[in-house]
């Protein structure tokens, strides 16, 4: 059973590096931004799973922090990003 | 017991790793950002969901159990929103219109 | 070979490469996200060498803060990348660069396979006296009672750091709020985003400051959560950042150095030594010097994040 | 080879990368970036001296975790302050180049005095 979670430990933290050639390349910032999220997600599953396996203690936690923390990037991109003088058509304002 | 307990894992977590390599393809082969957000978001967060349901019964406490589950909404809280987020960013942009 | 040591030969690969983007990325905003992807990696790095409350550090503010610090800069330095006036290293300094750069990295790797397979460690003593602090971990036992003076001056750098992104005001905002964390206009998502978040990481932050005492955490992590918390509604402009001249402010960036050095001398009157606490009263004397120490942390990291002053003070 | 060995050796690479980021990238943002990089890379190494120290029932030594922690902390103030060093260099000349012709410049007029 442990050899299965850090199999697919693995297979996550492969298709994650994967992602992350195709996206950190771009073209745009918004697909960059995407990579910060795919390894949010993909760094938490194998995290949750590689602790579940060697039996390191406390790593819930670290997941949690990260998961609190996993839109971070993104937010600080549109907060700084925007500019104040186009309004968004989307928005109807 | 632990058998079934086992069983149950592996389906699960197989099943999550499923969804995570259906979003990277989505990643690699949708032709414009917002559909690869789409992917990247969708999938991603219901992989991570499943291998949180085949990890859930070898938790070690309960509290562990929740703590689990509270990871998995708040990646999806920071999914959803870094969706919105990214796309309205990209779009005001016209990269993708 | 086994499944563990493909993993770990796999991630040291992604480290790796992650890292040499964030170098050689074509431009500086590629380069920022590369970094904080890079930070996230690294937590699993440390979770692999059991080193869980340093993962726990690193995914708070190697990521987390960093990254809105970083991507933050790196989009509005936007302008001074498309103006195009950097003069690049020629080909031949490059290449010298290059080789003087590996010759550091290989001596550096000689040096660690060189390294004895059980090394000189201070774990028994860190162990043999735990008992006395009360505390169940040693990293937080070295932090708050071995070590107090390193922690303590810690402390004080990062206070210093504040006053050094404060001076960088204009003369007329001195003493004003600062923006650079501030939308320019209040994006809804954001809004939701903090809203539901803010609540749930001051649980968490307190959560972790809270198990430090036993279990990976402990007041550096704990307090970097709130303060992210704090950078979020800040971002979400659900409150505005504080006037700098506000007393409560400087207030709670001291507290946690001045509460910790009172702490040191008091040591130093009735425990018989600088930073010594008094038998039994341990644990209590080291919850109440981190409670402020959590305080000045989840202070201290906003302002840095939030930059200098950017307007006038208000009467 | 052991995962702690594995690490030391990527944390070895940082530390050139970094060094190499740190020199010969003209931007300062990305200068900033390399010296964390650097600063990881370091730590890195000091980690895997706290995997081999392992003992008495512990997985690491706990007195390098501790001042890498620490360390981490310090890097993190010391990026801040770089950061809006730079801001503010940009903020109040319009560039943040090193190039020092770009400062020779006189305001007003492109003409580049030799």
């Amino acid at each position: 059973m442990t050899e299965f979670l850090l199999a697919t430990a693995g297979v996550i933290l492969f298709t994650v590096a994967v992602g992350l050639v195709r996206i950190l390349g771009g073209p745009g910032d918004a697909d960059r931004l995407m990579a910060a999220q795919l390894i949010g997600t993909g760094g938490i599953g194998a995290l949750l799973l590689i602790s579940a396996a060697t039996g390191a203690h406390g790593v819930e936690d670290v997941a949690l922090g990260l998961a609190l923390l996993a839109a971070f990037a993104s937010a600080a991109f549109v907060n700084s990003a925007a500019p104040a003088e186009a309004p968004d058509p989307a928005d109807g304002r | 017991m632990s058998l079934v307990v086992d069983l149950f894992s592996i389906v699960a977590i197989g099943a999550g790793v499923f969804f995570f390599l259906a979003g990277t393809v989505g990643l690699l082969r949708f032709p414009d950002p917002l559909s690869r957000l789409h992917a990247l978001t969708k999938a991603d967060n219901l992989g991570l969901g499943l291998v949180v349901l085949g990890l859930l019964p070898r938790s070690e406490s309960l509290l562990a159990a929740l703590k689990l589950v509270a990871i998995w909404a708040l990646v999806q809280l920071a999914g959803a929103t870094a969706a919105q987020l990214v796309g309205r960013a990209a779009r005001r942009k016209g990269t993708a219109l | 070979m086994s499944v563990l040591q493909a993993l770990d030969i796999g991630l040291a690969f992604l480290v790796f490469a992650v890292a040499a983007w964030t170098i050689f990325a074509p431009g500086a905003f590629a380069a920022t996200v590369g970094y904080v992807v890079y930070g996230l990696l690294l937590s699993l790095v440390w979770i692999r060498l059991f080193a869980v409350d340093v993962a726990l550090t690193e995914a708070a503010i190697g990521s987390g803060v960093t990254g809105v610090l970083l991507i933050g800069a790196a989009a509005r330095l936007r302008a001074a990348e498309a103006a195009g006036s950097e003069r690049s290293l020629s080909g031949p300094s490059r290449l010298l660069v290059a080789v003087l750069c590996v010759l550091v990295a290989v001596a550096l790797a000689g040096v660690v396979l060189l390294l004895p397979d059980q090394g000189p460690s201070l774990a028994p003593q860190s162990m043999q006296h735990l008992p006395e602090t009360g505390l169940g971990n040693p990293v937080t036992a070295v932090l708050i009672a071995y070590r107090a003076f390193d922690t303590m001056l810690e402390k004080v750098v990062l206070v210093l750091a504040v006053v050094g992104v404060w001076s960088l005001a204009a003369d007329r905002y001195w003493g004003g709020a600062p923006g650079e964390v501030r939308a320019e206009r209040p994006e809804p998502t954001l809004a939701f985003l903090a809203q539901i978040l803010a609540p749930l990481g001051i649980l968490v932050g307190i959560h972790v400051f809270w198990v430090g005492a036993d279990a990976p955490g402990g007041a550096f992590q704990g307090g970097a959560i709130l303060a992210a918390m704090w950078i979020i509604v800040m971002m979400a402009r659900l409150t505005e950042a504080p006037q700098t001249n506000a007393f409560w402010l400087r207030l709670a960036i001291v507290a946690g150095p001045l509460v910790f050095l009172v702490a040191g001398v008091a040591g130093a009157i009735f425990a018989g030594g600088f930073f010594a606490y008094p038998p039994g009263l341990a644990k209590p004397a080291i919850l109440f010097i981190e409670t402020f120490m959590v305080l000045s942390i989840a202070v201290i990291l906003p302002m840095l994040v939030a930059g200098p002053p950017r307007r006038e003070p208000r009467q | 080879m052991t995962s702690a060995t594995l690490a030391g050796l990527v944390g070895a690479a940082l530390v050139g990368l970094g060094l190499y980021g740190l020199i010969a990238t003209p931007q300062p943002l990305r200068k900033i970036l390399a010296f964390n990089l650097m600063g990881s890379g370091v730590f890195l190494v000091f980690g895997i001296v706290a995997r081999k120290g392992a003992a008495a029932g512990l997985q690491a030594d706990p007195v390098p975790q501790s001042m890498v922690i620490t360390g981490i902390v310090v890097a993190f103030a010391a990026s801040a302050l770089a950061v809006a060093l730079v801001l503010r260099l940009f903020e109040a000349a319009g560039q943040v180049t090193l190039n020092p012709d770009a400062w020779t410049k006189p305001p007003g007029d492109g003409a580049q005095p030799e």
